[in-house]
C-alpha cells in the first residue's frame, strides 16, 4: 500500500488502521446486539441438535447441549469485552493514581509502591484468583475486579517512568511556578502528558485481560455456567478439539479477531505522532 | 529606586550519589557565597560559560531550589518569574495557550473566569500577537511565538522582576532580535526588572544596564555594562571578550 | 557486526537440532510394559488403612491384600486367608491362613502381622479407630500359626466385606514411603506428580499378573488425555468421557462399564424449601434422568431412583426408577400445594473438577426452567467443595457421586440415618432409621435383604434426593492389550490385563 | 575543469512522505575547488542542511526525490551505485552536524567511533588505528587523548564531544568536510577554539570545508566565499568581504542587520 | 555499592512479605490440609485429629514463626500430601522449571531479535507488513490454546514429539531436551511476539536518531548500522520487560507443564494449592520470588552492562 492517496497533508491511510477498524467492528457490533437480541436464546438446549454442524438455521452449528453456538459467541464477546474494558478501566485507573504519586514525589512513597508492586508480581495469579473468588465469590464482576486489581502494578510502573522523565520539564516547574499546587501540577498538566502511552498499554492490557480470564476459565474460577465468556467456552470446546473443532474455532477466531482489531487501534494510537 | 532583590552569601550544595557504602556522604557545591542586589526597573546581565551555576541561581531566587546558606529577600507580594531557554519545552504540549496563560490567575487569584479571558488576551496583545493564538496549541506555534508566550505567561501576576534564562539563543537571528525588542519595550513600559542569564555577550551589551559576570559558583566582576565591556578588571572577563570578538 | 551475527545464527541452529535429535518419541510397550495413565497422583497417603481418595485406592488394589478380596463380579473370596468359616451366631470369624504366602519383601506372612494389620485398623493400641465396624471386635485369638479367630461384641452376618482391609508385615506398620504388601505388584518408585512404578511379585501366590512393568503416569489435563493416547506416551485410561471416547482412533477399543457411583441432585434436607418433602418430589418430577443422558454421555450410564446401583446386584431395585417419571403439570401442582406456585431460585454448587457433574447441573438448570424454578449454578474448587458441601453443609444443593468405600449395602445406605457424621444431606425420618437398624441387627439374609430395600424404598418416596444415574466408566485401552475386568468399586486390577495375541 | 573538487548543478530536493509533494530546495548550484572554505547561510528552514545532506549522500530515503547533479570528483552522488558512494562517505567526504550530545553512539567508547572510518575504509591493523585515533585527537586540541579514548560521550562537555566528531571525521583525511551547524550549540569561548580548529585543519591538509551556519558573523570569520539562501532559494552569494559591505538582496540585509552590534 | 546493598535488602523484604500474605492467603481460602487428605471419608474426630498431628490447632502467626525459623536453617517443613520432606520433593523440579523458563527465554531473544532487525531495516516492505500482522496474531493466541495448538500441528501432525511423552533428564537428555523445546516455544511465542514489536519501534525511533546518521555519514551498510549501532540502544527500553518477561515466564510456565505433562514446579503448585498443603507452596512460592527478584537484579545489572549512562 505504498501507492499515495491525496488526502490531506497526513501520511497516507495506514494498512493497519484499517484492518484494525474491520476486525474490531466485525466483533464488536455483533456483541453489543448481543445484549438485546441473539438469533436463538443461548442457553435453551436441543439434544436432536447435538454437535449439528453449521447449517442455514445455525450459521455457527451447535454445542454439545444443542446449543445455537452463534448466540453463544455473541453473548461470549460481550461478556469477555465487558470483563476486558472494566479490569483495563480498574487496573489503569489505580495504576495510574500509584504510579503519579511513586514518580512524582519518589523516597519512601516510591520505595514502598515498589515494593508492593514487587511482591503483586511475584504472587503468583493463581493464588491471587484463589483469594479474590474465596472474599467475593465467583462471577463476571468478582472476575473483573479480581484482574482489575492483578493489573495495577504494570501499569503503575509504566505511569511511573513517564511521570520520572516529565516532572523536569520546564513547564512543570513553570506550572509550580503559577501556584499550582502538587495534585494540580501532577493531574492536569502531568497527566495529559502521558495520555497517549497509556493509551497504546490500555489497549495492550486488553489483550492481556481477555487472556488472563480465558486463563481462569480454563481453571473453573471464571465466568460460571450457563454464562459463558470467549475464554471459557474455548477450554470448554477443547475436549471436542478432534471430533468438531469448529467448537474451539468459533470462539477462537472471535477472540483472536477482538483482540488483534483493539491491538492495531492500540497501534495507531500510539503511532500518531 | 529601592531594592526589588538582595542576596546575601547565598550557598547551594547537592548531595551526591554515595559512591562506596564506606565514603562520607560527598556534598558538591554549587553556589560559593553570592552577594548583589538588583534594584526595581533594572535590567542586570549574568553572564558565565554553562556549568557556572546560572541557572541554579535563577531556581534558588525563584524558590524551587532550597539554599544551604545565606539569604535571599524579595519584597512583600513579589512572584519573581522565570522565561527558560528552549521554546519546545516551556510550554505544556497538552493545554492551549489561553490555558497557559491563565493558570497563574486561576491559582493565584479570585478572578472571575471573564476577567481571567480579558486580562489573557490584553497581555496576549502586549507581547505582539493576535486573539486568536489563544485558542492554539503550543506545537502550531514557531519558535519565537512560544517564547512571547512564556513571556506572557510570566506577566499575568505583573510581578516587578523576571529572570530570562537564555531566552533567545535557540532562535534564528531575525527572531532574536524581536524578541529582545519585546522585552526592552515591556521592561520600560512595565518598569518591569530584568536578570537576563546569557552566554552571548553581544545580546548582553545591546539589552542590559548592568553585567554580573559569574565562574563555577561566584561572581567575579559586576559593573555597569560600559565598564564591565572598556576596561574589564578580571582576566576571566577579559578572556570572554575577546573569545567573542569584542574589545580593544 | 559479523562476530553478532554468528552468534545468533549459531543459537537458531543448535536449538533446532536438539529438537530433531528429541523426536521419534519413545516407545511405551517394550514387550513386557503398560503405561497407564491416571487423572489424579497419590495425593492423601500410600498407607493402604489413612487413604481416602477412591484414585489411591484403584491404584493400592494391586500391591495390597485383605483376609479375603473382593473378584469381578462383587464377591469376596479368599486371599491372605485360604478359607474362612461364619459361626451361626455371626459373632465368630475363623480364618485359616494361607501357608507359603509371602509380603514383597520376601518375609513370610504371619498371624501376628495379620492381627497386628487388624488391631492397627482397629485402632486397637490407642489410635482412632480406621475401619468403624471394627469398634464391634471383642477380641482376636491365634490358637496356632494357621488360624486367626475374631470374636465380634455383637453379632454381625455382614462383618466379612470389612476384611478386604489390606495385611500389611508388623513391623512396618507406616506403610505411607515403602508400601509392602501380598499383592500380585510390588511398589518400585514414584516420582510426585510424574508416575508411580510397579514391578511383577514373582512370589505370588495366586497366578502371577500376564505383564512385568505397570507405570502409572498422572496426566493432570483431561485435554491432553486422548492425544497422550494417540502419542503413544500412555497405553490405557480409565475413566474417559464419552467426548473423549468418540474422539479415539480405532487402535483403541473403549470398554463400557459403570462407575458405581450414585449420582444425583443432592438436596440439604435442612434448608428452605428443600424441608419440604412436596418441593423435593417437585423436582423429582421434573428432572429427566434419560434427557441428562442424552446430552452429558450420549445416551450411555443406567438410571437409578434410590442411593443403590446395579452392582449389586442383591439389593437393586430396578422398579424404583419409575417412581418419578417425568411429569411437568405433576410437579407444577406439588409445587402449589407446598405454596411455591410461582416457582423459586436457589443455587446449585458443583466441584469444577468433574466435568460430569458440571454438564448434569447445566442440564438440571434447563429443565426446572419448565416449572419455573431457576437453579443459579456456581462452580467451586475441589477442597472448597469438601469443606463448605460435604463437611460444613453450607449448601443447597449439589450435583456429585457417591461410591461405596466397602462391598456391603450398608456403604450407601448408613449416609442417611438422622445422626451419621457423613448424612450431609441432613435427611432425617425416623422409619428409615428403625428400618436400618433392623437390617444391620438381623442375622438371616432374606431378612437383611428385605430391610435394605425398605431403606431405599423410603429414600425414593421421601424423595431425599434427585437420584439421577450411575455414570458410565469408559475404559480406553490399546489394541496391544486385553483381559481388562470391572470391578463394582474403585479397584483397576492390572495383574488381568494381558497381551493380545 | 580542473581540480575542481565538487560541482552542483541545478539542485532540487522534494520530499514525498507528505501527501503534497513538497520542494525543499530549488536549483541550487554550487562549485568548489580543493582546500577552499564555502559558507552556506540562512534561517531553519531555509534548506541548507538539505543541501548539505544531499552532497553528502545521506538523502538516500525512497521518499525524497532529488533532480540535478552533484559531481564530487568524477563521481555523480545522486545516481553512482551504492557501493561507490559508500567509498567515498567517510573516506573523501566527512560531516560533522549541530548536536554534539546525540551524534555520538552513547553506548560505545569514543576510541571505537573514531576508528569505525578506518575500519570500513582501511586495511589497518588494530594498533595502527589506535595509534592514529590518539594522534588525531590529541591534533583536535584534547589534551589527555588517552582517557577520551576510553571514555563514553555522556563523560564529555560539549565542547570536547564536538572535538571528537572532528577527530573523527578527519581519521583519514578527507578531501570535503561538510559541517552543518558545529557550533551553535556550544559557548561562546568554545565556539571560538572549534572556529580556530577548522582554519587550522583547512590549512594543514588543504581539506575544503562547506560551514553551514545562521550565525553571519562567525562566517564573515571563517569563510572565502558565502551563500545566502531564504526559502530554498540561493538569493545571494560571493566573496564574504563583498556580500557583507554590500549587500544586493533585501533578505540578506537584514540578516546583517540584525547581527547585535557592539560598538566600543 | 549502596545501590545494590539497598536492592538485596528490599529482595529479602519481599520474599518476606510474599510469604507472609501466603499465610494469610490460606486462612481466607476454605478449606485445609486435613479436610483435603480425608476427602469424603472425613469425620469430626479424624478431622480434629490429623489437624492436631499438622499443628494447625495452633493461630496463624505463631505458625507462621515456626515455619520462618524452619526455613532459617533450611528446613521447608514435610509435605502433607506426599508425607516426605518438602526439600527433597522440590529438588528434582526446581532444575525442570528453571530449564523450562531459560530455553524459552533464549528462544524469545533469538527470535525476536533476529526478526525485529530483519523487519527494521525492511521498513515498510511486504515483509515488515507481514510479520507485524503475524506477530499481532500470536500475541493475541491464549496461551493454553497455543500450548494445544503446538501439540497437535507438531505432536501429532509432524509426528516430532510425542504427545505428553515427557522423558526426564535423568533418563535420556537429549530425548529430555528434544521434549522440552516445544513446551518453551509455547511459553516464547507469545512472549517473543511482544518483545518483537517493542524492539521493532525501538529500533525504528533510534533510526531516526542523529547518531545513525553519523553511522551512514561514515560509509556503513545499512545492515552494520542495525547491528553494530542501533541494537545496542535498542535493546535498551526492552529490557525492562525482558525482566518482566521472566517472572512471567515462571508463571506461564504453570499452565504450559499442565498441557505437556511435565512435573515441574508449576504443577506441583496448583495440586498443592488444591490440596493446600500448604509447606509445599509456601516453599514455591519463596523460590518464585526470588526467580522475580533475581530477574529484577539481573535487568539492573543488564542495564549496568548495556547502558554506560547508568554506571556513573
Amino acid at each position: 500500500m505504498s501507492k499515495k492517496t491525496e488526502t490531506n497533508n497526513k501520511k497516507s491511510y495506514d494498512f493497519n488502521l484499517i484492518v484494525g477498524i474491520v476486525l474490531t467492528a466485525i466483533v464488536v457490533i455483533p456483541s453489543l446486539i448481543g445484549l438485546f437480541w441473539t438469533p436463538y436464546n443461548p442457553e435453551t438446549m436441543n439434544s436432536s441438535l447435538k454437535m449439528a454442524g453449521p447449517s442455514l438455521q445455525h450459521l455457527m452449528g451447535c454445542d454439545n447441549f444443542g446449543r445455537d453456538v452463534l448466540s453463544r459467541v455473541m453473548k461470549g464477546s460481550t461478556t469477555t469485552l465487558l470483563i476486558g474494558l472494566g479490569t483495563v478501566a480498574f487496573g489503569c485507573i489505580f495504576g495510574t493514581v500509584v504510579g503519579a504519586f511513586t514518580g512524582y514525589y519518589g523516597g519512601i512513597i516510591d520505595e514502598i509502591l515498589m515494593r508492593c508492586n514487587d511482591v503483586m508480581f511475584s504472587f503468583p495469579s493463581i493464588l491471587l484468583a484463589l483469594v479474590f473468588v474465596a472474599v467475593l465469590g465467583s462471577g463476571k464482576y468478582q472476575v473483573t475486579v479480581a484482574l482489575g486489581i492483578a493489573f495495577i502494578p504494570s501499569y503503575a510502573r509504566i505511569v511511573r517512568s513517564e511521570y520520572i522523565r516529565i516532572k523536569n520539564m520546564d513547564y512543570v516547574q513553570s506550572a509550580k511556578l503559577a501556584g499550582a499546587a502538587d495534585l494540580r501540577v501532577m493531574f492536569v498538566h502531568m497527566l495529559p502528558n502521558c495520555i497517549r502511552v497509556l493509551a497504546s498499554s490500555v489497549l495492550i492490557g486488553f489483550n492481556n485481560a481477555v487472556l488472563a480470564e480465558a486463563g481462569l476459565s480454563f481453571l473453573g474460577i471464571g465466568v460460571q455456567p450457563p454464562d459463558a465468556s470467549l475464554g471459557s467456552m474455548l477450554s470448554e470446546a477443547q475436549t471436542y478439539l478432534f471430533s468438531k473443532p469448529g467448537l474451539a474455532i468459533a470462539p477462537g477466531i472471535t477472540l483472536i479477531m477482538m483482540v488483534l482489531g483493539i491491538a492495531l487501534l492500540g497501534k495507531k494510537v500510539d503511532g500518531k505522532k | 529606586m529601592d531594592k526589588i532583590l538582595e542576596v546575601k552569601d547565598l550557598h547551594v550544595s547537592f548531595a551526591e550519589e554515595r559512591k562506596s557504602l564506606f565514603e562520607k556522604k560527598k556534598r558538591i557545591e554549587v553556589l560559593k557565597g553570592l552577594d548583589f542586589h538588583i534594584n526595581e526597573g533594572e535590567i542586570v546581565g549574568l553572564v558565565g560559560e554553562s556549568g557556572c551555576g546560572k541557572s541554579t541561581l535563577a531556581k534558588s531566587i525563584l524558590g524551587l531550589v532550597k539554599p544551604t546558606q545565606g539569604e535571599i529577600i524579595i519584597s512583600s507580594k513579589e512572584h519573581p518569574q522565570m522565561v527558560f531557554q528552549d521554546p519546545k519545552a516551556s510550554l505544556n504540549p497538552a493545554k492551549t495557550v489561553r490555558f497557559i496563560l491563565e493558570e497563574p490567575l486561576r491559582n493565584l487569584t479570585d478572578m472571575s473566569p471573564e476577567e481571567r479571558f480579558e486580562k489573557a488576551a490584553e497581555m496576549i496583545e502586549k507581547v505582539g500577537l493576535s486573539k486568536e493564538y489563544l485558542d492554539r496549541y503550543p506545537d502550531e506555534l514557531s519558535g519565537g511565538q512560544r517564547q512571547r508566550i512564556s513571556i506572557a505567561a510570566s506577566l499575568m501576576m505583573d510581578p516587578k522582576l523576571l529572570i530570562a534564562d537564555e531566552p533567545v539563543s535557540a532562535l534564528d537571528v531575525t527572531v532574536q532580535a524581536q524578541v529582545l525588542e519585546l522585552l526592552k519595550e515591556l521592561h520600560k513600559s512595565l518598569n518591569l526588572a530584568i536578570i537576563f542569564i546569557s552566554h552571548d555577550l553581544r545580546v548582553v551589551y545591546q539589552l542590559c544596564d548592568r553585567v554580573m559576570v559569574m565562574k563555577n559558583g561566584l561572581i567575579v566582576e559586576q559593573n555597569t555594562r560600559d565598564e564591565i565591556y572598556r576596561n574589564p578588571k578580571h582576566e576571566y572577563t577579559k578572556s570572554l571578550l575577546k573569545s567573542a570578538g569584542i574589545g580593544l | 557486526m559479523k562476530k553478532f551475527e554468528k552468534i545468533l545464527s549459531l543459537l537458531l541452529v543448535c536449538t533446532l537440532t536438539i529438537a530433531l535429535c528429541g523426536c521419534g518419541g519413545d516407545k511405551a510397550g517394550d514387550g513386557s510394559t503398560i503405561t497407564v495413565g491416571i487423572a489424579q497422583d497419590i495425593e492423601d497417603t500410600m498407607d493402604p488403612h489413612l487413604c481416602a481418595a477412591a484414585g489411591t485406592r484403584e491404584v493400592l488394589f494391586n500391591i495390597f491384600e485383605g483376609l479375603v478380596k473382593p473378584n469381578s463380579n462383587g464377591e469376596l473370596i479368599p486371599a491372605v486367608a485360604e478359607s474362612y468359616e461364619i459361626s451361626e451366631d455371626g459373632k465368630t470369624y475363623t480364618f485359616v491362613l494361607r501357608d507359603g504366602i509371602k509380603f514383597h519383601n520376601g518375609k513370610a506372612v504371619t498371624v501376628e502381622d495379620v492381627k497386628a494389620s487388624i488391631n492397627k485398623c482397629a485402632g486397637a493400641d490407642g489410635g482412632e479407630t480406621l475401619v468403624a465396624a471394627f469398634s464391634n471386635i471383642a477380641s482376636i485369638d491365634t490358637p496356632d500359626d494357621k488360624k486367626i479367630v475374631i470374636n465380634l461384641a455383637e453379632a454381625d452376618t455382614d462383618f466379612l466385606p470389612n476384611l478386604t482391609c489390606a495385611i500389611i508385615p508388623a513391623d512396618h506398620l507406616d506403610a505411607s514411603t515403602e508400601p509392602i504388601g501380598t499383592g500380585p505388584y510390588m511398589f518400585v518408585s514414584r516420582s510426585p506428580q510424574d508416575n508411580i512404578v510397579l514391578k511383577r511379585f514373582d512370589q505370588y501366590w495366586g497366578e502371577p499378573a500376564y505383564i512385568e512393568n505397570v507405570i502409572f503416569k498422572v496426566i493432570a489435563d483431561p485435554d491432553t488425555i486422548v492425544m497422550s493416547l494417540e502419542g503413544g506416551s500412555i497405553d490405557m485410561f480409565p475413566r474417559v468421557t464419552s467426548a473423549q471416547a468418540a474422539e479415539l482412533s480405532d487402535n483403541f477399543t473403549v470398554l463400557e462399564g459403570t462407575m458405581n457411583l450414585v449420582q444425583a441432585l443432592y438436596l440439604n434436607n435442612a434448608v428452605e424449601p428443600f424441608t419440604d418433602v412436596k418441593v423435593r418430589q417437585a423436582l423429582c418430577y421434573a428432572v429427566d434422568p434419560q434427557e441428562i443422558m442424552d446430552f452429558v454421555s450420549d445416551g450411555k450410564g443406567t438410571e437409578i431412583g434410590s442411593s443403590m446401583f446395579p452392582a449389586f446386584g442383591k439389593y437393586f431395585m430396578e422398579e424404583l426408577n419409575d417412581v418419578y417419571n417425568p411429569d411437568i403439570e405433576k410437579a407444577k401442582a406439588l409445587l402449589a400445594e407446598a405454596g411455591y406456585e410461582n416457582g423459586f431460585t436457589f443455587t446449585i454448587t458443583v466441584p469444577s473438577n468433574y466435568e460430569q457433574h458440571v454438564q448434569t447441573a447445566e442440564v438440571i438448570r434447563e429443565e426446572l426452567k419448565a416449572i419455573g424454578v431457576t437453579a443459579e449454578i456456581n462452580q467451586v474448587e475441589w477442597n472448597t467443595w469438601l469443606s463448605d458441601v460435604y463437611s460444613g453443609r453450607q449448601y443447597e444443593a449439589t450435583v456429585i457421586g457417591v461410591d461405596a468405600s466397602t462391598l456391603s449395602a450398608r456403604a450407601l445406605l448408613s449416609r442417611y440415618v438422622s445422626d451419621a457424621s457423613n448424612n450431609f444431606v441432613n435427611f432425617s425420618s425416623a422409619e428409615y432409621d428403625a428400618a436400618y437398624a433392623a437390617a444391620v441387627a438381623s442375622t438371616d439374609d432374606e431378612e437383611q435383604t428385605a430391610q435394605y430395600k425398605k431403606c431405599e424404598t423410603i429414600l425414593t418416596n421421601e424423595a431425599s434426593n434427585v437420584y439421577i444415574q450411575d455414570l458410565p466408566e469408559f475404559v480406553a485401552i490399546n489394541n496391544k492389550f486385553t483381559g481388562y475386568e470391572f470391578y463394582p468399586l474403585y479397584a483397576q486390577d492390572i495383574s488381568k490385563i494381558r497381551f493380545a495375541k | 575543469m580542473a581540480n575542481n573538487l565538487l560541482h552542483v548543478e541545478d539542485l532540487n530536493i522534494e520530499f514525498h512522505d507528505h501527501i503534497i509533494p513538497e520542494t525543499v530546495v530549488y536549483d541550487f548550484d554550487l562549485d568548489m575547488t580543493e582546500g577552499e572554505i564555502v559558507g552556506l547561510v540562512g534561517e531553519s528552514g531555509s534548506g541548507k542542511s538539505m543541501s548539505a545532506l544531499a552532497i553528502a549522500g545521506l538523502l538516500s530515503r525512497h521518499d525524497m526525490r532529488k533532480r540535478g547533479k552533484i559531481e564530487f570528483g568524477d563521481t555523480d552522488v545522486l545516481t553512482c551505485p551504492r557501493e561507490k558512494l559508500r567509498s567515498l562517505q567517510g573516506n573523501e567526504i566527512s560531516m560533522i552536524f549541530q548536536e554534539p550530545m546525540t551524534s555520538l553512539n552513547p553506548v560505545k567508547k569514543i576510541g571505537w567511533q573514531v576508528e569505525e572510518t578506518m575500519r570500513i575504509h582501511t586495511d589497518k591493523t588494530a594498533e595502527e588505528r589506535r595509534a592514529r585515533a590518539l594522534e588525531v585527537l590529541s591534533h583536535v586540541g584534547l589534551e589527555d587523548a588517552e582517557r577520551v579514548y576510553n571514555s563514553y560521550p555522556h563523560q564529555l562537555s560539549g565542547g570536547m564531544r564536538q572535538r571528537v566528531m572532528i577527530a573523527a571525521a578527519m581519521a583519514i583525511t578527507p578531501r570535503l568536510l561538510i559541517a552543518d551547524e558545529p557550533t551553535t550549540a556550544l559557548d561562546v569561548t568554545v565556539q571560538a577554539q572549534i572556529v580556530d580548529l577548522l582554519k587550522h585543519i583547512n590549512k594543514k591538509h588543504n581539506t575544503s570545508i562547506l560551514f553551514i551556519s545562521h550565525d553571519l558573523s562567525l562566517v564573515r570569520s571563517l569563510c572565502s566565499r558565502v551563500l545566502v539562501m531564504k526559502g530554498g532559494y540561493v538569493v545571494e552569494k560571493g566573496p564574504v568581504e563583498e556580500v557583507f559591505n554590500h549587500p544586493v538582496e533585501e533578505y540578506t540585509k537584514k540578516l546583517i542587520a540584525a547581527i547585535p552590534k557592539v560598538e566600543l | 555499592m549502596p545501590t545494590v546493598l539497598k536492592k538485596i535488602i528490599s529482595a529479602i523484604l519481599t520474599i518476606l512479605i510474599v510469604s507472609c500474605l501466603v499465610f494469610l492467603a490460606f486462612s481466607i481460602i476454605p478449606g485445609d490440609p486435613a479436610v483435603a487428605k480425608l476427602g469424603t471419608q472425613a469425620t469430626p474426630e479424624k478431622l480434629a485429629a490429623l489437624r492436631a498431628s499438622m499443628g494447625l490447632d495452633k493461630s496463624v502467626p505463631e505458625r507462621f514463626l515456626t515455619w520462618i525459623l524452619g526455613v532459617l536453617h533450611g528446613d521447608f517443613g514435610k509435605s502433607y500430601s506426599y508425607s516426605m520432606p518438602v526439600t527433597s520433593l522440590i529438588k528434582d523440579k526446581i532444575p525442570l522449571t528453571l530449564m523450562l523458563t531459560v530455553y524459552s527465554f533464549i528462544l524469545m531473544i533469538v527470535l525476536s531479535v533476529v526478526l525485529a532487525v530483519y523487519a527494521a531495516w525492511h521498513e515498510n516492505s511486504l515483509i515488515d507488513k507481514i510479520l507485524q500482522i503475524l506477530n499481532q496474531v500470536i500475541m493475541s493466541i491464549p496461551p493454553f490454546f497455543g500450548g494445544i495448538l503446538i501439540t497437535l500441528f507438531f505432536g501429532l501432525g509432524l509426528k516430532l514429539f510425542t504427545p505428553g511423552g515427557y522423558v526426564s533428564y535423568h533418563v535420556n537428555f537429549g530425548r529430555f531436551m528434544g521434549y522440552m523445546f516445544f513446551p518453551a516455544l509455547a511459553i516464547a511465542l507469545p512472549k517473543s511476539a511482544m518483545a518483537f514489536n517493542l524492539l521493532y519501534t525501538s529500533l525504528v525511533e533510534e533510526g531516526k536518531k542523529d547518531y545513525a546518521r553519523t553511522a551512514f555519514s561514515r560509509g556503513n551498510k545499512t545492515k552494520d548500522v542495525f547491528y553494530k549501532h542501533l541494537l545496542k540502544n535498542a535493546c535498551i527500553p526492552v529490557i525492562t520487560f525482558l525482566g518482566m518477561a521472566l517472572a512471567d515466564m515462571v508463571a506461564g510456565s504453570i499452565v504450559i507443564e499442565q498441557v505437556f505433562g511435565i512435573p515441574g514446579l508449576g504443577r506441583i503448585l496448583l495440586t498443592s494449592i488444591q490440596n493446600r498443603d500448604y509447606p509445599v507452596v509456601e516453599a514455591i512460592i519463596v523460590i518464585i520470588a526470588v526467580l522475580v527478584v533475581v530477574s529484577n537484579l539481573l535487568v539492573d545489572i543488564l542495564y549496568r552492562v548495556v547502558d554506560p549512562r547508568t554506571r556513573s
